[in-house]
């Protein structure tokens, strides 16, 4: 075989690179030190993933016949895909192309220029010892199975199902909670339009209940995922209703006769009751009671079945089982949403000690018609209507004690609060934030009038709610004490009731949840989107998207856009039948393999089998992922990865301490 | 403070009051939301809440920040320290300030001129006996610093002594040389702010 | 530029969290020395004991292996295989007389960014203080790295 | 259990009450104190507003007569609030701040001294009763229940915040001495102020200021209809109860409330006589409070004049006395 004739670019990207790295001169030195391990031509340009850029690459295969091409410009994350396919439109097999990331790995982290600028050589050294040993390649096609499996059914689940269901292809939607709809349906008002939230959610949920192509599975949980995108195995598990679904009616007589009531911690945040026997809320989706067995007299003391009596249906079953239910789907949205911070932990807002703190999940049932108020805001007494209501944003969001991030959602939610509790009771409102932020479409609108509705904005940062009185005015109530900020005095602010607009936080599983699906989450527990600008539905693992809270704090609109994003992906997937994945494969050389077996237990994905007549292994290519661990623990090298081939990987090794130059320059070239 | 690139340029006001703070003060993080204000139990009496002083120290506000009481009104009670969203070490903050305020005597021009009296008084005896002597604190203190109260002070004085609670003489630690030259060292060490 | 000893660094990354920890301190621009050199794999399970020998004797100073934390792997459990292989390494290196602490593991996510960057910087300060690496049998011929030393080569007795 | 002992300059006298009972109740829970041999003054809350690093060096002076001292992995007890606080500071300030401790090492070296940040680990008395011998042990030794005795339990700052070396409770709603308190049979009432300001030094720098923080601490107290304040650091005790007089006289209220050492109705609960606890000292009388557990408390006695010894020092002469 002969040399191969590579060609190397070098991308200035604007001033990203260029400003720290003497690209011109880098590429200069490629031309001439790496000339005997066959680089033909080396150039640099302004931005090579532009379309003249682009050019400059398949005009240098065609004219020069490059048989390779090493791209220097910003991470392969971002661009391998644009230079393969230049490679591709060029007649050469894209996967002849090799990108090495002199912008994330050199020249934005680094600030000596000398320094960046030998380091861009040595890895763009490295890039080329290891292009000289890639394979041509075709990507693997893997048929992609039409069903999708949506996780989470509030309103960002509710919108991508609906959506994929249109379009006409299956989907399952798993949901933990005995009904769909989300912290949604707990909210009465929805800012800025203060639009009735029951009235804009209802009529979807009612849609995902009754759509042919939606197979709902509420009070479940998503407990395994096997295989891989265009094949996923998923095991639900179906905690037992103790109500046959197929009688139910959903009369809720049951529910009328059950004689025990415990706090509704969940649907009602706390501030309400509910009988053990229950559905949420009465427009829940599906209408089916389920029974809380931890709770039930019967399955505690082993008599009452005042519920089974009086079923007309006969459909209340005490020996129901679990069950495990096996799917397969294509691909997987996860919408798995947030839970509330607890205000507890703020311990200077008295929240679990002093009375009439409230958090904002409490006061959304109070405020909400169907609540246990009946949408009648009172102090905890149940009969005192509050005269002067305190809003306090912030409440463990921006705080490095608590959360370091901003919640997005609580400067709009308190501004609504206020409006609700002025229309309410007509209380004084004073609302204590530290910045009002309302970047979204009506949104400062919003703010204007609650401001003409003559709320108290009190630009500062509360510092603590207390029931210990200065003098008479205080007595009996709450006081915020504060430092008004825009006057730089302390204030306390005497007050009946405070509402802490408390932070969204990951859900309490997060963990389980990223580990499950093989996600990653950040620092803060939220899961990590594929690209932050360009690519927000999907994530690193292909085939699974997420939408909504799940990826961090956002509001209905936003959550309802991702959820419809996440499903245009879904579909566009679908309707390719099948998807192209990396050929990045391990295989067995079979004249080799000693038939240790070692291999074997190293895989994750069984995808190793072990011929017992012919006493060796081989990979399935249908199965492999590609990771690679078997290839480094083959004691006989039997196995090779393409794409990370051994051979691969020590050439980069040589040419990142620049081997090629200092001991090779003699040396005929070693070809493959 | 965090990592990044800055142009050489002389120290600010604000420089010196980090570089005077044991440990990283992260004071350039302080997002003016008033934490520290409201929780401050002497709040209400100082000249500047301490979040108004860090934007002054941040406008090279010298003068007004050093002569300002609030340093010496802080009671040291670190609520604002624990409670700040940005993790500022605010107590440690004012304890640098008036260091500051001492060694530019800019104290004398503020609403607290004698403020430094009692702490320069206590670390007198400090220097002198290893330990601390309540009966010559007060009253050299009040002495110096307000002789008016010390008719006020002497029944409190007088109580004192026959509870039992205060010694008529100092009393001296064994290593005093050593802890001289300690102190005498430390002093040389502490360039000026 | 000061007279410093100025270390090579190999540093083996995961496409799946490492490496992207790497894409995002570039992204965020957090700053780090530029003595270090990262090649892609596909998981840090990839590593094989070779890679490390041939970069310790082909002139690296210190060899960093980056993963996903424990639990994390995107091939399930493949990280627990390259820590186990780490351990090993190490205790062949210092049968060899090499250092043992030229040889780091480090985990971090996708989003920890400033760990990669964090443990790069104390990597680099840690081989530099060690000083350069002298591999026991480098000379001019690094490839001798698995040749049989001389003593353990059996020799003709004569009777 | 063995631990070092500093009790700072407060408990030598003015809270010597507190030093008695810290021992009286020590020694039933099998708690063994090594006193530091010649330890000096933690520089209270002053010596930082004059020189930073004579300060940490004073402290650090202490820290490393317990290196020397203590059989290493012993912890370092102190009872003043403030004395906890600047032992803990000092050693994670030196940790943290290397140009600091060089600074600091440099200084202790003048003495023939040195310090290791880090190495010596300074705890609050009550840390060491609640977590180390625990509540259980405690209520074991009670024979004397505070039955009926409304107290307030009041921390203060120090001891809650901003926990350098380990955080002990929580900093805005500390339970530990509720608990403690309980389990010592008295009636524990929910006091709000339990972890805010008694004043500190404002005392000697603004009286207006300091007096109102503590009637703020009074008003609360009495509102709440507590017999007793309870506290764990010397300054607290002395501004509440020496103040307290003044306090009245200023805003023309009539508080009583006796402030006792939590060591002294521990002592009270496990059997010890008032005595032996140092209890008479205060001047807010706690003999009403202490009728309702049916502890007498004998009248003060009168100090007999003190005959000058030999070894006592002449009066402190100051420059710009001479």
């Amino acid at each position: 075989m002969a040399q191969e004739k590579i060609g190397v670019y070098v991308c200035h990207c604007g001033s990203n690179i260029a400003g720290t790295v003497d690209v011109e001169d880098v590429a200069k030195w490629a031309a001439e030190q790496l000339h005997h391990r066959g680089v033909v031509v080396a150039r640099d340009y302004k931005f090579m993933c532009s379309s003249l850029g682009q050019e400059l690459i398949e005009k240098d295969i065609k004219q020069l016949g490059l048989t390779r091409v090493v791209v220097a410009a910003c991470s392969p994350h971002l661009h391998e895909r644009t230079f393969r396919t230049a490679c591709k439109n060029a007649g050469l097999n894209p996967y002849l192309c090799e990108l090495v990331s002199i912008r994330e790995q050199v020249s934005w982290v680094h600030t000596d220029k000398v320094a960046a600028t030998e380091k861009a050589k040595a890895i763009i050294s490295g890039g080329v010892e290891r292009v000289i040993w890639h394979e041509a390649l075709e990507p693997l096609k893997v048929p992609i199975h039409p069903a999708t499996l949506v996780v989470g059914g509030g309103i960002a689940g509710i919108q991508a199902a609906l959506e994929i269901a249109d379009a006409g292809f299956p989907v399952y939607m798993v949901e933990r909670e005995p009904s769909i709809g989300g912290h949604m349906a707990q909210f009465d008002k929805t800012f800025p339009t203060l639009d009735c939230s029951a009235c804009i959610l209802t009529p979807k949920m009612v849609d995902v209940g009754n759509h042919p192509n939606i197979t709902l599975m509420t009070w479940s949980e998503v407990m395994r995922v096997d295989g891989y995108v265009g094949n996923f195995q998923v095991t639900v598990r179906q905690k037992p209703r103790y109500v046959k679904t197929e009688l139910c009616t959903g009369c809720g007589i049951c529910q009328e006769k059950c004689p025990k009531k415990v706090i509704d911690e969940v649907f009602e945040a706390g501030l309400g009751y509910r009988k053990v026997v229950y559905t949420p809320f009465p427009q829940a989706v599906p209408n089916y009671p389920v029974i809380d067995r931890e709770n039930c007299t019967y399955f505690i003391k082993g008599t009452c079945k005042a519920c089974q009596k009086f079923c007309p249906t006969e459909a209340i079953d005490f020996e129901q089982k679990e069950e495990f239910i096996q799917i397969d789907v294509g691909q997987i949205i996860l919408a798995t949403g947030y839970d509330l911070f607890d205000p507890r932990k703020i311990a200077q807002y008295g929240y679990g000690r002093l009375a009439n703190v409230f958090s904002s999940l409490e006061f959304e049932r109070f405020t909400n018609a169907a609540g246990p108020t009946g949408g009648k805001l009172y102090l905890r007494d149940g009969v005192t209507v509050p005269k002067t209501v305190a809003i306090i944003h912030c409440s463990g969001s921006r705080d490095k004690n608590y959360n370091n991030y901003c919640s997005n959602i609580c400067c709009m939610q308190s501004l609504k609060f206020a409006h609700l509790a002025k229309e309410k009771t007509g209380a004084e409102v004073y609302n204590f934030y530290i910045d009002i932020r309302t970047p979204a479409k009506a949104y400062d609108e919003f703010y204007q009038r609650v401001l003409e509705e003559g709320t108290h904005m009190i630009r500062g940062r509360v510092a603590e709610v207390t029931d210990a009185a200065r003098g008479t005015k205080d007595e009996g109530k709450l006081i915020v004490q504060v430092e008004d900020t825009l006057i730089g005095k302390q204030r306390r602010i005497p007050v009946d009731m405070v509402i802490l607009s408390a932070a969204l936080v990951p859900r309490k599983d997060h963990h389980e949840t990223a580990r499950m699906f093989g996600l990653s989450c950040s620092s803060d527990g939220w899961l990590i989107e594929r690209h932050p600008k360009l690519d927000p539905v999907a994530t690193m693992t292909e085939g699974i998207f997420i939408a909504g809270c799940a990826q961090g704090p956002k509001d209905i609109p936003a959550s309802v856009a991702q959820g419809a994003a996440a499903a245009a992906r879904v579909i566009g997937k679908i309707q390719q039948h099948e998807i192209a994945m990396e050929p990045v494969r391990a295989t067995v050389d079979q004249e080799k393999c000693s038939g240790c077996r070692i291999c074997n237990n190293l895989c994750p994905f069984n995808a190793i089998l072990f011929h017992e007549d012919r006493m060796v292994s081989e990979v399935n290519p249908a199965l492999c992922q590609g990771c690679g661990t078997c290839v480094a623990g083959c004691p006989a090298g039997a196995i090779t990865g393409t794409g990370f081939s051994n051979e691969q990987v020590l050439a980069q090794i040589d040419g990142l301490l620049l081997h090629n130059i200092k001991h090779l320059e003699m040396e005929a070239v070693p070809v493959p | 403070m965090a990592i990044a690139t800055t142009q050489a340029r002389a120290p600010t006001f604000f420089d010196r009051v980090v570089a005077a703070t044991p440990g990283d003060p992260h004071l350039e993080m302080c997002i003016q939301c008033g934490t520290c204000g409201g929780s401050c139990p002497s709040g209400p009496d100082m000249d500047h809440t301490p979040r108004a002083l860090f934007a002054m120290i941040n406008a090279g506000m010298i003068e007004k920040v050093l002569s300002s009481n609030t340093p010496w009104y802080c009671v040291a009670c670190y609520y604002c320290m624990v409670r700040c969203p940005q993790q500022i070490h605010i107590t440690d903050i004012m304890y640098t300030l008036k260091r500051m305020s001492i060694q530019e005597g800019l104290y004398q021009k503020g609403s607290a001129p004698e403020a430094p009296g009692f702490s320069q008084t206590f670390i007198d005896y400090v220097e002198n006996y290893g330990r601390s002597f309540e009966l010559g604190l007060a009253t050299r203190y009040h002495l110096s610093y307000h002789p008016l109260d010390m008719m006020k002070m002497a029944p409190m004085g007088i109580g004192m002594l026959r509870k039992g609670r205060m010694d008529l003489t100092p009393k001296k630690i064994k290593g005093m040389d050593q802890l001289k030259s300690i102190l005498a060292k430390a002093k040389e060490l502490e360039a000026k702010l | 530029m000061s007279d410093q000893f100025e270390p090579v660094i190999i540093g083996f990354t995961c496409n799946w969290c490492s490496y992207r920890a790497a894409d995002m301190a570039g992204t965020a621009r957090m700053k780090y020395a530029p003595n270090v050199r990262l090649i892609r794999l596909m998981c840090s399970g990839r590593l094989d004991p070779t890679f490390v020998l041939k970069a310790l004797a082909g002139g690296a100073d210190g060899v960093m292996i980056t993963g996903c934390h424990p639990g994390d792997c995107h091939y399930v459990s493949q990280n627990y295989k390259a820590m186990r292989r780490f351990l090993l390494m190490r205790r062949t290196l210092k049968q060899m007389g090499v250092e043992p602490e030229r040889l780091k593991l480090v985990w971090a996510s996708a989003a920890e960014g400033a760990i990669f960057t964090d443990e790069v910087n104390k990597f680099v300060e840690q081989v530099r203080a060690l000083g350069s690496l002298h591999w026991p049998t480098s000379g001019e011929g690094y490839e001798q790295m698995f040749a049989i030393p001389e003593h353990m080569i059996a020799k003709e007795v004569t009777p | 259990m063995k631990y070092g002992y500093y009790p700072g300059c407060s408990l030598e006298k003015n809270a010597a009450s507190y030093d008695m009972s810290a021992k009286a109740v020590a020694r039933p829970l099998g708690i063994e104190f090594q006193e530091l041999q010649d330890w000096n003054c933690c520089g209270a809350s002053e010596y930082i507003s004059i020189n930073r690093v004579a300060a940490y060096s004073l402290v650090a002076r202490n820290l490393s007569l317990a290196e020397t001292q203590l059989e290493k992995g012993t912890d370092l007890v102190a009872p003043c609030s403030l004395c906890f606080l600047n032992l803990t500071k000092a050693d994670q300030y030196m940790q943290e701040d290397a140009p600091l401790s060089a600074k600091v090492n440099t200084a202790l070296n003048a003495g023939g001294m040195h310090y290791d940040p880090g190495s010596i680990h300074t705890r609050h008395l009550m840390h060491i009763i609640t977590e180390d011998i625990g509540l259980d042990e405690v209520a074991a030794r009670v024979i004397r229940p505070l039955t009926g005795l409304r107290v307030a339990a009041y921390y203060g700052c120090l001891i809650v915040r901003p926990g350098f070396q380990s955080k002990f409770d929580n900093f805005e709603y500390p339970t530990s001495l509720d608990r403690l308190m309980k389990v010592c049979g008295a009636q524990v009432v929910d006091f709000p102020l339990r972890a805010h300001c008694c004043g500190g030094h404002m005392t000697q720098i603004s009286q207006p200021v300091a007096l109102e923080l503590i009637r703020r601490l009074l008003e609360n107290a009495a509102e709440y209809k507590a017999d007793v304040i309870v506290t764990l650091c010397p300054m607290c005790q002395l501004n509440l109860d020496v103040y307290q007089a003044d306090v009245n006289k200023y805003f023309k209220t009539n508080y009583n409330i006796p402030v006792l050492y939590f060591t002294q109705l521990m002592g009270l609960a496990f059997g010890l006589s008032a005595q032996e606890l140092g209890i008479g000292k205060e001047f807010i009388d706690p003999r009403p409070a202490l009728a309702k557990i049916g502890v007498e408390v004998p009248p003060p006695e009168e100090p007999k004049p003190k005959k000058p010894s030999k070894e006592e020092l002449p009066m402190p002469r100051m420059p710009e006395e001479s």
